[in-house]
């Protein structure tokens, strides 16, 4: 198996792709293709699974096994694929709506079980699909058609949340940003256990730029950070900004002012068990620019695997082989 | 009571058990079942759980209850009234008073109908027997408190470990009074208790004081005898409607060659089905106990794409949470197996109590035009065979199907013969296979059934997506052609009505030349089939169809009907399968009798019933 | 076409604008719409959107459409086949072919029909008319692009922003085809554009240009002339169904005096819905966008416990997930509204597609005997009429009610006279009184119709606790009493059964004296109306009645559907209605007539099927 | 209204209490009635909502308006509740299985918008109604009738996921410990916005001891904290072991040892906008006390009342003063 090598190609097929032009998911689905490619398990043993969205279109463009399902069920349907077999590779592809909105329960229980499942949270900050209503990671005071005078509620931040569930591995990437989307895919592919990335991705017809102003190509560098495990957190057109901690918080400097060397930057340590830094790497904004790449990647019990291997356990201890066996042991009697 | 010594002979007898939560009467209870049941008579039980997990000591909402029905053959009920009662305190005999006939033998403890036991159950006499009007009773007032002390005082063990003995010296007795093999019954203590030695000594002895002390004490009074019945020959063992649920879908995984997988969450009465389950690990189950009924049915369906044998069990409430994944199903054509224990609805309702107030539910709870295969389990153990079946018709017929079974079913019990798998048929589940390549899509059909074949991820080559949206027939991309929606809506539905062809038609029992047909369905079986039995033997004609098979109806459902100028549909609803027929069958006339108390028929209201019907209708 | 200048009058006519989803086609269409209207005509309208948001320029798939029907009278669906067609391109041309009437006028844009159009829209030749087999068509062909460009070249306006007022030249066109007020058009476009003047100049002058244009260049032409209708007098506005449907509930909120509130979460065709409530805050309304389809409900029961009006508002998948939450409020018997917006099933199905698939989900998707009102509007504007109602009945019988639309009467639009609130009865809600003290209990009822005294938090003295379990009926506490549960099982039915005295009795239209009675249900009531109608013309006789009260169905039904030999059910589903008739009333023969391709019935399809049967039967 | 005041009896009514005889429940019953009394909120103006499970049987014990609803739905049906009248004082009690399973995502969200809610979910880490399956805060390898090899998956911690989405307002209590339990449930009521309150229970019958650990009254100030804002984080039997930060972690320190006085202990600053700290205090156990008392409380924007002012706000700027001003502002024509 493992001389099989494949290319994106044989990730795509004849299905003309129906979003938007322009709409932000065509780059997450070309990384996601390049990454499955990377990753080298066979389409037949892949299995994407979504909800409904125009995010949740994309397992039809995936040339693997795949599930359209129902609008919020995602994270559930594809724990039952992996636990039902585990020897599949499962993504999850779902949108801010339908992951977070409906789908916010199965979601953070996926994550807490730790099922070995990968999920790419298509974040564009709005109900694509159903035309432009603010989802619940649109920003406080998003004017949409459903909040024609602002919404009076904060979002939800999706590695807060993740690592609220108790998440094991986040990782963050933006649409225009290839390499580190497949980067991060395959990270988490790699990873064992639920890995979530969180794609910002651009709806060009119902919240056009909302990641602008990270995402622009004029100051995206100075803006976000693409972390990597065991390198220090450098930054900056001129990788010339670093972060560091100051007491409990975290701060952006300029290497070679105020005496500041890369001995003094932080080195990312996605490794480390407690997720107190990742949960502030993750939340970083405003003066500190956005995280990008994989910020938390911590190996744990994984449940698919741990199932498995209880029943293992318990068979190799049990005389029942069938069903007969086991309702003869039951307390009987013989009727001659 | 009698004043001399004989056996009388029974044909059958109804007892209960009952006493505080704490008791132990279920054990007792199944402990004498099983014990009659291995002498060869037929058996039928009932438990009566209080309703709150554990009331005050002594407390009328704290009784516990279990009803034996045993008899020489045609026990088909834990029958209506008891014959003998067995109360361990004043709540018991309270809470039973009713329930039991005139004369019937009650065995109570006589240490525990002192002053302050009486006032935990609110009597305001202190003659409990007087104040409930029990006059006609033969009472057997034995100290057995104090009894078991006496008897176990040199254990050494504490007063209130002895005292959980005290369902043993009932259970001795009972075996005194029903001339039950008593080192029978120690065999079953014996391997229920091998773990634990000191109780099993303890529960021994005082298992023999009993059964000493009736023979000693009463020996001038009647005990009686039922006759073994003439059962198949095998190896038997006493089954739950919700363990032979559970079985029934291992059975089918192991006819199948596919894995089981449950997707569940727990909810009265159906969680026994998750728990037995989670437990046969042995047997490679995998269960997932989900964050709700949504996640669980998910699971399953998930479970099901990637080729397992899925099912997910729940009750009413969550059945209605799963309709819309239900639906997904029914749209993507993957195998499942709903099993929904029902219990007394509307919302929360009656979680305790049985009813089939979900029929309709089941049949129409789902969005668009969603037909999906309905069953109905009819008795306890038959649970086992309608799972097998439920699983049977979802694998080869690429359908979600609903099996209904319900509180009643799901906690009662009965004798069982453990069969061999052999006598099952074969489940073949409509596999791809590699000649159907290049031209196989993943709607390509059987011609004969409309059954769409079935490839899962790992099978090479035939990677494909399914999904909730409309589907182009040929190409299985998504469709909104107006004339495909047609056809696919037409095609679903004809898939579901082919099953007609390999399910057994309807059989008519009692009378068949009577003018008049009972009708039932499901859990209400037993009863209506021992009344209907009743009446006829009381010279009326009475004919009698129970169904088992909901959707498709059994081929023959028209033609059997329209053989009867009136048609008595009997469930425990407001009358949902009598409208169900009517509305697939025109020129019926059909007679709604129904019930909805949260309680099962009992078989006298059904003979009254029918009686007074049939006298109007002379 | 005609060479000789003269103005046709005609008494009815269907146009169909089309373009891709960029060229603002409803709004010309609601535009000339509105014009008509104004004009004193009878309209309706439907528009046909693309299944994709975006679909590439020209492509097929981004073809978006509207469908308007002008007429003196009896305009009551927007028509089968179009007269005129406007097709901006090569795919608006080939998407809607097939509905065009032979004969057509089809105004074409020239200047789009060049290879890249033709080849985008999939045309393999470089004449689209002959390839489509279009012989019949009077063709206007028009270089629109060009001449829009040349018109406002010097305005400074960009290409793209000049190309933007393309779709006033063919208004233009039409004003001058159908002897339009263009004046009335400017007038029109000058509030449509009020905040807007730079863009408001360029289509004031394209849309002389294109009236201009029709009027220099085809003088010779046959123009036509719709005579205007006598309708009532007063203030119209253009409604569409979902906004009717929340403008229904505002007027109902302000009638009981009690705060509107709004649970929902977005979904297809129940969106707008959500939509226009949010927007309504200067009228105080409260709506939570909730984070699925159950917190939406279950927000609108919190709210109704704390003394609103509340509701929700879904389509059918929405409805399955709400189907739990219903129960509670059967249970706690609060009133709540559903709306329900019907779409094409099963599971995600069709979701921009109509369909009254629902109807047994609405009836019966609960579990437990769970019984609920059930209404259906069915024309855009009397979505007002009923939301209302529903909002009535649900607050005056404490009870949960499910308003069934769907898709084509949520989108579909027609003039609508802005009633005044006096039109509308005073809604009463059964509030409790400082008089029931001490007495009063949660389920005290009304004698007469069974319906509990309402108390809501706030109000002193009344302070009690309500839920899903089975309740006293007298203390209002848990019961798990046999007797009760079937008492109160009795007593939720009661309260639902009658409601039927106070709904209007089902009134027969077309012939009452005809042996066959067509009978439909909700959205389908224009093409029934109106075929019947033509039958009728046609010296058949055939009756026609429309339920809009399903749950519970009018007093009269039995008595009326028992007066025909023969009952033809039309449904836009395999047969619902016609199941549920079944049910409910014996000895009917009822004929079902069905359609499930995501589309309304067509005038022509059902006078055919009317014309057949008739024929039949003789 | 001010001048009346409330007595623990005024919140009790004749309702028989139906819960096992030892079950910790009734101490949450007892303190939450007193809690009402001290707040002072009149009996009609206070509205208990729960769902199903033991623990959400309360409400029927309570004279208050109440609602025992459906599985689960209890934070969505009480977000409806507040948000259609701000005006009533709204309690939210559940159980873990009803608020964490599958009531995950409207407690999420009724946090994250910030609803001002009295949430108390009662953990007896079990599902007590139903019998004894294991629950989300179940501790992995936990035995119980649906677990009989013990579970494979992580336990929700409920302070975690509260902040994991932006929860404002955490505190935890005790069965055992009516006096915190009082105070915290007061302190909720006053907090404007979401409070959540972890009451840890014991279930007599189906998970006998499972908070013993920490509940016993032999250790319990050993290893618990009961956090005050304002105060330093000083605890034990004796009162001489402190909390200090070390690098990115908390340590506990006895006073006196090591030159370590009280001026070295962290002072608890509930009102901290940054959740960092909180998040770990919600975390600590092991060789960290259990904290309980008041973790977080910070202001916000909340739900409900911003509902009710942005309603105003348009409506102080519309002339539409009824439906019939609205229906004439849209475009209409005369047919006379
Ligand atoms: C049960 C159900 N509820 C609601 C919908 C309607 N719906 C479809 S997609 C969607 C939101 C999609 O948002 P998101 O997941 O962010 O995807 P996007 O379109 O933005 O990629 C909604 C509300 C549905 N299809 N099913
Ligand atoms: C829809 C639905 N699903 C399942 C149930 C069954 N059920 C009732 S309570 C409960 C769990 C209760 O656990 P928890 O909330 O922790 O309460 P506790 O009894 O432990 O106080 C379950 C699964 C139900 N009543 N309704
Ligand atoms: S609506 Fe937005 S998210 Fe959907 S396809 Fe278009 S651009 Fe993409
Ligand atoms: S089962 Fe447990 S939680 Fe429920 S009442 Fe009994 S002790 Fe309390
Ligand atoms: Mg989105
Ligand atoms: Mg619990």
């Amino acid at each position: 198996m493992h001389a099989i090598t494949y290319k994106p190609q044989d990730f795509k097929n004849g299905q003309s792709v129906r979003w938007c032009p322009g709409c932000g998911d065509y780059a997450i689905l070309n990384s996601l293709q390049k990454a499955m490619a990377e990753v080298g398990v066979s389409p037949d043993e892949t299995v994407v699974v979504s909800g409904i969205g125009c995010s949740s279109r994309l397992p039809y463009y995936v040339n693997t096994y795949g599930m359209h399902t129902i609008h919020g069920r995602a994270s559930a349907i594809a724990t039952g694929v992996k636990t039902a077999n585990p020897k599949l590779s499962v993504w999850q592809i779902t949108g801010d709506g339908d992951c977070l909105a409906i789908g916010g329960n199965h979601f953070i229980h996926a994550v807490r079980r730790n099922i070995d499942l990968n999920i790419v949270i298509i974040n564009n900050e709005i109900y694509g699909l159903t035309k432009g209503q603010y989802s619940p990671t649109s920003r406080l005071g998003f004017v949409s058609k459903s909040s024609p005078y602002g919404t009076v509620e904060e979002p939800f931040r999706p590695a807060e949340l993740t690592f609220g569930a108790r998440g094991n591995f986040f990782a963050r990437t933006l649409d225009a940003d290839l390499k580190t989307s497949q980067e991060v895919m395959v990270a988490a592919a790699q990873h064992k256990g639920c890995s979530v990335v969180e794609a910002l991705v651009n709806c060009v017809i119902f919240n056009d730029g909302t990641h602008k102003d990270i995402a622009d190509k004029s100051f995206r560098a100075d803006r976000t950070i693409v972390l990597k495990h065991g390198s220090p957190m450098i930054y900056g057109q001129n990788q010339d900004k670093g972060l560091i901690i100051e007491g409990f918080n975290l701060k952006s400097v300029t290497l070679g002012e105020n005496g500041i060397t890369e001995k003094d930057i932080l080195i990312h340590d996605a490794k480390c068990i407690d997720p107190t830094l990742h949960f502030k790497l993750g939340n970083m904004k405003g003066d500190l620019p956005v995280a990008l790449g994989v910020i938390r990647d911590v190996d744990a019990l994984v449940y698919d695997q741990a199932v498995e291997k209880q029943i293992r356990t318990v068979q190799e201890k049990s005389k029942n082989k069938s069903l007969s066996d086991f309702l003869h042991s039951l307390e009987t009697w013989e009727i001659k | 009571m009698s004043d001399t010594a004989k056996v009388t002979s029974l044909e059958q007898v109804v007892i209960r058990f009952s006493g505080d939560s704490g008791d132990g009467m279920q054990l007792t209870g199944s402990l004498f079942s099983n014990l009659s049941a291995i002498y060869g008579n037929e058996i039928s039980t009932f438990p009566d759980f209080p309703a709150e997990i554990r009331a005050p000591q002594g407390s009328l909402s704290g009784v516990s209850g279990y009803q034996l029905h045993i008899g020489s053959k045609n026990i088909h009920t834990p029958g209506d009234l008891a014959d003998v009662l067995i109360a361990m305190n004043p709540a018991a005999l309270k809470v039973n008073s009713c329930a039991i006939k005139s004369n019937a033998i009650v065995i109570a403890d006589q240490d525990s109908f002192d002053k302050n036991h009486l006032e935990k159950a609110g009597f305001v006499t202190e003659d409990p027997f007087e104040e409930l009007q029990l006059k006609g009773i033969q009472l057997i007032l034995a100290p057995i408190s104090s009894m078991v002390k006496d008897s176990l005082a040199e254990t050494g063990m504490d007063n209130k470990s002895i005292l959980r003995s005290k369902n043993m010296f009932a259970l001795g007795l009972l075996c005194w009074l029903f001339n039950a093999d008593v080192e029978q019954a120690k065999h079953l203590l014996e391997n229920k208790f091998k773990k634990k030695p000191a109780i099993l000594q303890a529960n021994l002895k005082v298992l023999q004081d009993g059964f000493n002390y009736g023979h000693n004490t009463h020996s001038s009074v009647s005990t009686y005898h039922i006759d073994p019945t003439d059962l198949p020959k095998g190896t038997y063992t006493d089954v739950k409607g919700n363990q032979a649920t559970a079985w029934g879908l291992i059975a089918a995984s192991e006819k199948s060659g596919l894995p089981l997988f449950l997707g569940s969450y727990p909810i009265t009465p159906a969680t026994e089905i998750l728990q037995e389950l989670a437990a046969r690990k042995d047997l490679g189950v995998k269960t997932v106990q989900a964050e709700d009924e949504i996640a669980g049915i998910c699971t399953a369906i998930g479970a099901s794409f990637a080729g397992s044998l899925a099912a997910t069990s729940t009750s009413g409430p969550g059945l209605a949470l799963k309709s819309e994944a239900i639906g997904l199903a029914v749209m993507a054509e993957l195998p499942l197996v709903v099993v929904n224990v029902q219990r007394g609805g509307p919302s929360t309702g009656l979680p305790t109590k049985t009813e089939q107030s979900d029929l309709l539910q089941a049949l129409y709870g789902r969005n668009g035009e969603s037909p999906c295969v309905v069953l109905a389990a009819s008795t306890p153990s038959n649970c086992f065979d309608y799972a097998f079946m439920a699983s049977k018709i979802a694998l080869e017929h690429m359908t979600p199907v609903i099996l209904l079974t319900d509180g009643y079913l799901a906690n009662g019990s009965s004798a069982w013969r453990i069969p061999s798998m052999d006598e099952f048929p074969a489940i073949n589940p409509p596999f791809v296979h590699k000649e159907m390549q290049p031209t196989w899509t993943p709607y390509l059909r059987n011609d004969k059934n409309a059954v769409r074949y079935w490839a899962f991820p790992g099978m090479e080559g035939f990677s494909h997506r399914v999904g909730g949206l409309e589907k182009d027939n040929q190409s299985g991309c998504i469709s909104t052609v107006a004339s495909n929606h047609q056809l696919m809506t037409d095609l679903r539905q004809a898939k579901i009505d082919a099953i007609a062809d390999v399910i057994p038609e309807l059989n008519v029992q009692g009378n068949p030349d009577a003018d008049v047909l009972v009708v039932g369905w499901g859990g209400t079986f037993g009863h209506l089939y021992t009344a209907v039995q009743s009446v006829n033997k009381q010279g009326k004609k009475l004919a009698f169809a129970h169904f088992n098979y909901i959707n498709p109806l059994p081929k023959n459902t028209e033609a059997v009907l329209k053989r009867y100028s009136t048609i008595v549909v009997c469930e425990l609803n407001s009358g949902q399968f009598a409208g169900y027929l009517r509305s697939k069958i025109e020129g019926l006339h059909i007679v709604s009798y129904t019930k909805v108390q949260g309680q099962p028929f009992t078989e006298a209201e059904l003979t009254e019933q029918f009686l007074t019907l049939l006298n109007n209708d002379k």
